[in-house]
């Protein structure tokens, strides 16, 4: 048996008020994919940042090969041949894309000038293996946050890596940029660098590792041979019980039309849209990246003019002006940047969760703290947010502990009408079946529940019908029953159907 | 339980790091100088602050809300000047709120270019800074502003006055600071204004109108710099044009002293407090030890950047910096 | 200019920063509008140095026919006043003199002698401690004008150096700036209150500034103490028909401004000037107030 | 032509546009308020124009970078001041009395060294304490401010060197002095900015300096350089400026930081960092050093200058907004 390329024991690591890493233990082989899995919160991210050098350690030990390293920063972890591709993007926006790419190691000519032709040349051979549709100098804040992540995954090329971590590279991709994904990792393979791989979906884990070394609650688990095993036990270990993954097939009687949408354009972003949501209805959105459906929802929810067509509510035309407006008329939007635009981060939990209803939880001239901690409360059992209390800032908690506050925070305004834009991405098995479970709920109750997704389980799993979009069209809208992984792709794909093959 | 202890009391330190820095500082100079602590001397300290401090009022919603004010000096100028002409034309009893109604629509009309129009703080109260001193000239037509009958007058009570003994500028700089610290710390309001601050985008998301929040942060302002003008009015019954000048900046320096964030989303009244009584406090304690003014100056430097780190470097347990 | 109208140009020190300065502005204006034979271009250059140095030069490449400065430093704009010389441009210092290395490039100076008016303020306080006996044992403190400026800095020095020579045994036990700015004067005072029991004399550097000092002592119950200034303010003039200010020096800036320009007149009509120009600014104080008119400033 | 680029072009060209506007309301106001018969247009104007911005402009290309880098620096001014104290006062120093005419380059030397170190003082403890560079300057606007008064009291200091004055008054091909070295220095930053890695290092970090830190960017030392280059460029600044004058006053320089930080954003560099450039500065710097000089032109008094300098700042920020309007597609926040 070869040594492994890297090797972490006993890491410790402590925060005020949580004990992130307990004593964990963790070694990758050359040429391994080895995943990391847990709930939210079980130290995945904080591990690979003690590894990544961004974190320092309070206990244990860094080896690489047979020698015992420390990791004072990112520099020298990157020197040391660990690339680290972040959770969250980590990207300059307003510089190009190979500037970003090649972001601390631009390439030199004399008088400390950047060799441009150089770093094109280079990027262009990287972005020709992901296969993408923007080139070197675009602008990184011009790009959907799909591709962004694919600039990030790009950085893995850039360097002879000795090992790769990617955190959830999948969460804000779509299934035509995972496959290149998967490509990309499949030569790091090939090629002796040892992978970690975080992701919270079992299809992705078992198709693509060799080994799952599982954390709970900061503690180590165990390892476990990917071919091995399966979902059930690697959930087993995760949570500590069985899931109950079954399709929550109960299916109740629809209600009056919620929402319908007639004729609805904005620009170039997507045109001639029409739709309905009834009451009880979980209607998914699915489409690649710039489908337009994320404008779809800003607009419903006040953040967009549109240019033409018409927007019903019960029945009655409304124009939506802001959020505010739309919130009034009972409108929900979970949006997709959870950090960007759903959080305050440097506020505490509680206050984020209630700030959309903020101005009616009143005592007297004074906001309600108490009828706030209720709410609170109600939604983090709900949910099961992990956080040391409420008064913990948002920007302390795991990423999908965050996502979960920004969903409590819209559950609790009680809409009629729910759009959730990819609610569950970087969330664990174990509260997305619980997520999808509380959206079936909520229909049932008689909301109006549109889902926006780029996870197709996501979408067969959890609506009723299917609308699929390419290039801001609607191209079909499918029912449960007549809707198959294979002419849902058909339809996304608009006239090139080869690329999600 | 050693170590929660520890924790707790290191958690203590990080929030009121700040504190503790004044405290120490009050220490100092009481060594150096015994009439610094007595009575007479904080009354008159506190009394001199409390102009400052009633515009570091205002200024730390504005800073909060993620947005800078530096119009507030040169507007100081301008309430203090159109108060002391309209006592003599119009009497005390309309000079007064007419003042404040023209503050507040300058203070208005910046919230509007701020908040409505979106432009960057910064230029805005920058070019306001300029525009107002401008206007005030042309108003005074540069000359010094003066009550006529300076006896007869009750005006006097807001800057000279005394009440249990406390000067009203002192009672008046107590009261808004509790008004301002409840309304930031207890209403909607104030929730509004730190989330403003901490991310914009995400509180329009929540249906938030980021625009008005803001707006209404500059009127607050704009109210608390006409109360300081009336404050520096009655003090002195007298005015020249330049009254405000300069007080910009050192109401900045007492709000970030108090450890509000530039970046928006962070501080609190409480802490202003702190921090405006901390630069009047070194003013004077400088004055007392009989070091020059430039001395003062250059003391000031080390102070403010000592009680900003050291209040950051407790609230991330850690002296330097973690900036590679 | 066949015409006979006299175009002057005016670079002035920093007009928005008090009365006076304000005042000379008005007055300098109107005067000009008086007199139809002459036309000007004002000028303020904000205090700062580099902006009076573009001035100079914009007035130089204007073509007016003299120019009329207030320095706000009276070296630093040496150079820029050489180069109106070489461009045949007669230049007049006003109100505050420029350095010795300059004065061949300078037709005239007109203002006010402020070393001058520093003594006459000692000799006036020292005076009145006299009249009270006090003259063995006074305490003075001074509060300063605005760092930095000439004005300040001479009248300063002025009262420094007189007072040991009329009144050997006062002291002065402290100096600090009020920035020519009531408040910051009656802050300063405030703490000199504080830090010492016994003060009999204020001496500020213009009569705004002493009167925020008074302020101060009427606030804290201080009485007895002689205030002297300079400039004489309105404010001035009222405290001491109230009896509370003792004295100042009369200094009006309509005739500094009335003075600058006729000297400027006076040079392009070929008259030989004196190159000093001072124009009298007496001693005022409570006994001789009634010889005066109150300040329009 | 890519998409975008023609807005983008658009947009760095509302300063141009402005000064555009600025020449022609002036000349056609010139005509009727001014008492030149010369025009206000007229190239030697223009050539004093240039010159004249130097003071201002040499400054704000070191603010430029350091603002892009998401830092500010407050303390320009008094760093100013200091750098013209030690260029003036080392002419004098007795050591150097053997060395002749040659003391004007060694004088240059030291005030350059003293403005870089200052500038650097300030970068370092940015860089170890983690203090905002807003806070850390606004510290150094005063301490630095103390520096100078502690050094000569309220005392000016001079020395008129006619030599220095007359190699500072000198034209090469037409330009003044000062003006060669603002062009000088606008292609230095230019050239640092967009063509070195530490440019594009400096970009990334006021962008988002997590990322940077995250690829291993030394965040602390790069940004502790651009501090030591703004106060070499404040330093050049005073040398060139004093060596003309020949004197310096305790407060000279105040408000200079305001009025370079205004320039600069006039001139499309972004407050928070990231974004910015040299030429824009340059067009910003223009358009303020245009505006003072032609209401001088057309003879309006002290108020009317301030009010109208306030609300031309505004109105330049409310035409930049209009240009950079993307359509009504645009997501409202
Ligand atoms: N900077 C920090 N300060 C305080 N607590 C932190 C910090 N970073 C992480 N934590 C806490 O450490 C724990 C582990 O977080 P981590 O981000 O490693 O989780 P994760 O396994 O990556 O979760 P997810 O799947 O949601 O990304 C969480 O409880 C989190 O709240
Ligand atoms: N190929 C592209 N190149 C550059 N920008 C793109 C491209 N495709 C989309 N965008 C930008 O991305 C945004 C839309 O992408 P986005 O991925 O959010 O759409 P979506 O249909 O909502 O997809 P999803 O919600 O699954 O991410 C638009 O603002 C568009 O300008
Ligand atoms: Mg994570
Ligand atoms: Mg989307």
């Amino acid at each position: 048996m070869t040594d492994p390329v890297l090797r972490l024991e006993d890491i410790v690591k402590t925060f005020p008020g949580v004990r992130a890493l307990d004593g964990v233990s963790f070694a990758v082989m050359p040429g391994e994919v080895h995943a990391l899995m847990g709930e939210n919160g079980a130290g995945k991210s904080t591990l690979m940042k003690v590894l990544g050098g961004i974190h320092q350690p309070d206990g244990g030990h860094i080896y690489m090969g047979d020698e015992k390293v420390v990791m004072a920063g990112p520099l020298e972890a990157k020197a040391k041949g660990i690339v680290f591709i972040h959770q969250e993007l980590s990207l300059a926006e307003e510089l190009s894309v190979a500037e970003n790419i090649y972001l601390g190691e631009l390439p030199r000519k004399s008088l400390g000038r950047v060799d441009w032709a150089k770093l094109a040349d280079q990027t262009n051979a990287i972005l020709k293996k992901l296969n993408v549709g923007f080139d070197a100098t675009t602008r990184v804040g011009d790009l959907s946050i799909a591709n962004q992540q694919m600039v990030e995954i790009a950085r893995a090329l850039t360097v002879d890596a000795k090992a790769v971590i990617f955190d959830e590279p999948t969460a804000s991709l779509t299934d035509a940029e995972k496959v290149v994904l998967f490509d990309v990792i499949s030569d790091l393979r090939a090629s002796g660098v040892g992978i970690v791989y975080i992701s919270h979906r079992m299809e992705e884990i078992f198709k693509m590792t060799d080994r799952i070394s599982i954390l709970r609650d900061g503690q180590y688990q165990g390892t476990v041979e990917t071919a091995h095993t399966d979902e059930e036990s690697v959930t087993q270990m995760m949570i500590g019980r069985k899931l109950d993954l079954s399709r929550n097939a109960s299916h109740h009687e629809l209600g009056d039309v919620a929402l319908e949408v007639r004729g609805l354009s904005c620009g170039k972003l997507y045109s001639d849209v029409s739709f309905e949501v009834r009451r009880g209805e979980v209607v998914g959105f699915y489409g690649l990246v710039g489908a337009g459906r994320t404008e779809i929802a800003e607009t419903l929810f006040g953040l967009r003019d549109p240019s033409a067509g018409q927007i019903l509510l019960n029945g009655e035309e409304v124009r939506i002006h802001s959020p505010a407006d739309a919130i009034a008329r009972g409108i929900s939007l979970v949006p997709e940047d959870r950090k960007g635009q759903g959080l305050v981060l440097g506020m505490n939990c509680r206050d984020n969760m209630t700030l959309p209803q903020i101005d009616d939880l009143k005592a007297g001239p004074f906001v309600a703290e108490g009828a706030e901690i209720a709410i609170f409360d109600q939604y983090r059992d709900r949910l099961d947010i992990r956080t040391p209390g409420w008064r913990q800032q948002v920007g302390n908690l795991s990423g999908g502990n965050q996502q979960k506050i920004v969903i409590g925070k819209w559950l609790s305004m009680h809409p009629n009408v729910l759009i959730v834009d990819e609610p569950t991405r970087g969330i664990d098995v174990g509260s997305k079946s619980e997520i999808h479970k509380l959206l079936r709920e909520l229909a049932a109750q008689g909301y109006a529940v549109m889902v926006i997704s780029s996870e197709m389980p996501e979408v067969l799993h959890v609506a009723d019908r299917i609308v699929a979009m390419y290039s801001g069209k609607i191209m079909r809208t499918f029912t449960s029953e007549e809707v198959t992984e294979d002419n849902l792709i058909q339809a996304i794909s608009g006239i090139t159907p080869g690329q999600a093959a | 339980m050693a170590t929660l202890t520890s924790q707790k009391i290191g958690t203590i330190l990080a929030k009121q790091g700040i504190l503790i820095a004044f405290v120490a500082f009050l220490i100092g100079f009481t060594i150096a100088n015994p009439k610094f602590l007595t009575p007479d001397n904080i009354l008159s300290v506190v009394r001199s602050s409390a102009i400052l401090g009633v515009m570091a009022l205002g200024v730390t919603f504005v800073v909060i809300s993620g947005n800078l004010d530096l119009s507030v000096g040169s507007m100081m100028s301008f309430s203090t000047i159109v108060v002391l002409d309209l006592h003599d034309k119009i009497g005390p009893a309309l000079a007064i709120p007419a003042m404040f109604a023209m503050t507040i629509a300058l203070g208005a009309l910046i919230g509007l270019l701020v908040g409505y129009l979106k432009l960057n703080s910064l230029i805005v109260t920058l070019g306001m800074l300029s525009a107002i001193h401008g206007l005030t000239l042309t108003y005074s037509g540069g000359k010094n502003m003066d009550i006529a009958d300076k006896e007869g007058t009750w005006f006097s009570v807001f800057g000279q006055g005394s009440a249990l003994g406390i000067p009203v500028p002192i009672l008046l700089f107590i009261a808004l600071a509790a008004l301002l610290g409840l309304v930031l710390s207890k209403t909607s309001f104030g929730r509004k204004v730190y989330a403003v601050g901490g991310n914009g985008t995400a509180a329009t998301f929540s249906g938030i109108r980021r625009a008005r929040t803001v707006f209404l942060c500059y009127i607050m302002s704009a109210a608390c710099v006409a109360t300081a003008g009336l404050i520096q009015a009655s003090r002195s019954l007298g005015s020249q044009n330049t009254v405000g000048q300069g007080l910009e900046l050192e109401v900045l320096a007492a709000v970030i002293l108090g450890g509000a964030s530039l970046l928006g989303g962070s501080g609190t009244i409480f802490k202003t407090v702190i921090g405006v009584l901390i630069l009047g406090f070194i003013q004077n304690g400088l004055l007392l030890i009989g070091l020059q003014f430039y001395v003062q100056f250059v003391v000031t430097w080390v102070i403010i950047i000592l009680a900003v780190w050291l209040d950051i470097a407790a609230k991330r347990g850690k002296l330097w910096s973690p900036i590679a | 200019d066949g015409h006979g109208t006299m175009k002057i140009g005016i670079t002035q020190n920093n007009v928005g920063v008090d009365s006076y300065q304000t005042t000379y502005e008005k007055a300098f204006i109107e005067a000009a509008e008086a007199n139809d034979k002459v036309e000007v271009v004002v000028l303020d250059a904000g205090g700062d140095v580099a902006r009076q140095i573009a001035q100079m030069e914009d007035l130089i490449q204007q073509e007016v026919d003299a120019i009329i400065i207030w320095p706000t430093n009276g070296e630093a704009v040496i150079p820029a006043v050489r180069k109106a010389h070489q461009a045949d441009i007669p230049v007049i210092v006003t109100n505050s003199n420029i350095a010795e290395a300059g004065f061949d490039f300078v037709k005239s100076f007109s203002g006010p002698d402020n070393v001058t008016q520093g003594a006459r303020s000692a000799e006036i306080m020292c005076d009145k401690f006299k009249d009270m006996g006090i003259e063995n044992e006074a305490q003075v403190v001074h509060i300063t004008g605005q760092p930095g400026y000439t004005t300040a800095i001479e009248r300063a020095s002025g009262f420094e150096d007189r007072l040991p020579e009329v009144c050997p045994n006062v002291t002065i036990v402290d100096t600090q700036p009020g920035d020519w700015n009531r408040e910051k004067s009656q802050q300063v005072m405030e703490a000199f209150l504080v830090k010492y029991d016994d003060i009999d004399g204020v001496y500020s550097g213009d009569d705004n500034m002493g009167v925020g000092a008074l302020n101060a002592a009427k606030a804290a119950g201080r009485e007895g103490i002689i205030f002297v200034g300079a400039t004489n303010f309105a404010v001035g003039y009222e405290a001491m028909a109230a009896g509370e200010y003792w004295g100042s020096i009369y200094q009006s800036p309509v005739d500094d401004a009335k003075a600058a320009l006729k000297t400027a007149i006076d040079a392009l009509n070929g008259e030989d000037l004196p190159f000093l120009n001072y124009f009298d600014t007496p001693k005022i104080t409570q006994d001789n107030m009634g010889e005066f008119t109150k300040p329009v400033f | 032509m890519k998409p975008g680029a023609f807005s983008k072009a658009l947009k760095s060209g509302a300063i141009w546009g402005f000064v555009v506007l600025e020449l022609i309301f002036f000349s056609i106001a010139g005509e009727f308020l001014s008492l030149s018969d010369k025009a206000f247009m007229d190239w030697e104007n223009m050539l004093l124009l240039l010159k004249q911005s130097a003071p201002i402009g040499i400054i704000a290309m070191g603010m430029t970078i350091v603002m892009v880098n998401g830092n500010i620096d407050l303390s320009v001014g008094a760093t100013f001041a200091i750098a013209a104290i030690v260029l003036l006062d080392s002419m004098t120093w007795p050591i150097f009395a053997g060395l002749g005419d040659w003391v004007i380059p060694v004088a240059w030397v030291l005030a350059l060294a003293v403005g870089t170190a200052l500038g650097a003082l300030n970068g370092f403890i940015v860089w170890k304490t983690g203090v905002d560079a807003f806070i850390v300057t606004l510290g150094a606007m005063l301490g630095y401010r103390g520096i100078v008064f502690m050094f000569n009291g309220e005392q000016p200091t001079s020395h008129l060197n006619w030599t220095l004055v007359d190699f500072a008054e000198a034209e090469f091909l037409g330009l003044a002095t000062a003006s060669w070295f603002l062009l000088a220095v606008t292609v230095a930053i230019w050239f640092l900015l967009t063509k070195t890695v530490h440019g594009r290092n400096a970009y990334a970090i006021g962008d988002n300096r997590e990322a940077a830190v995250n690829a291993g960017i030394r965040v602390g030392p790069h940004m502790m350089i651009n501090f030591a280059i703004i106060g070499f460029l404040a330093a050049l600044s005073a040398v060139v400026f004093y060596s003309e004058s020949g004197s310096v006053n305790p407060n000279d320089g105040q408000l200079y930081e305001l009025w370079v930080i205004t320039a600069v954003v006039l001139g499309g560099t972004k407050i928070t960092g990231g974004a910015g450039s040299a030429i824009g500065t340059f067009g910003g710097v223009i358009a303020i050093q245009l505006l003072r000089k032609g209401l001088g032109h057309i003879g309006a008094d002290t108020s009317t200058v301030n009010l109208v300098i306030g609300l031309i700042l505004i109105a330049v920020l409310i035409l930049d907004r209009q240009l950079n309007v993307k359509g009504k597609e645009e997501l409202k926040l």
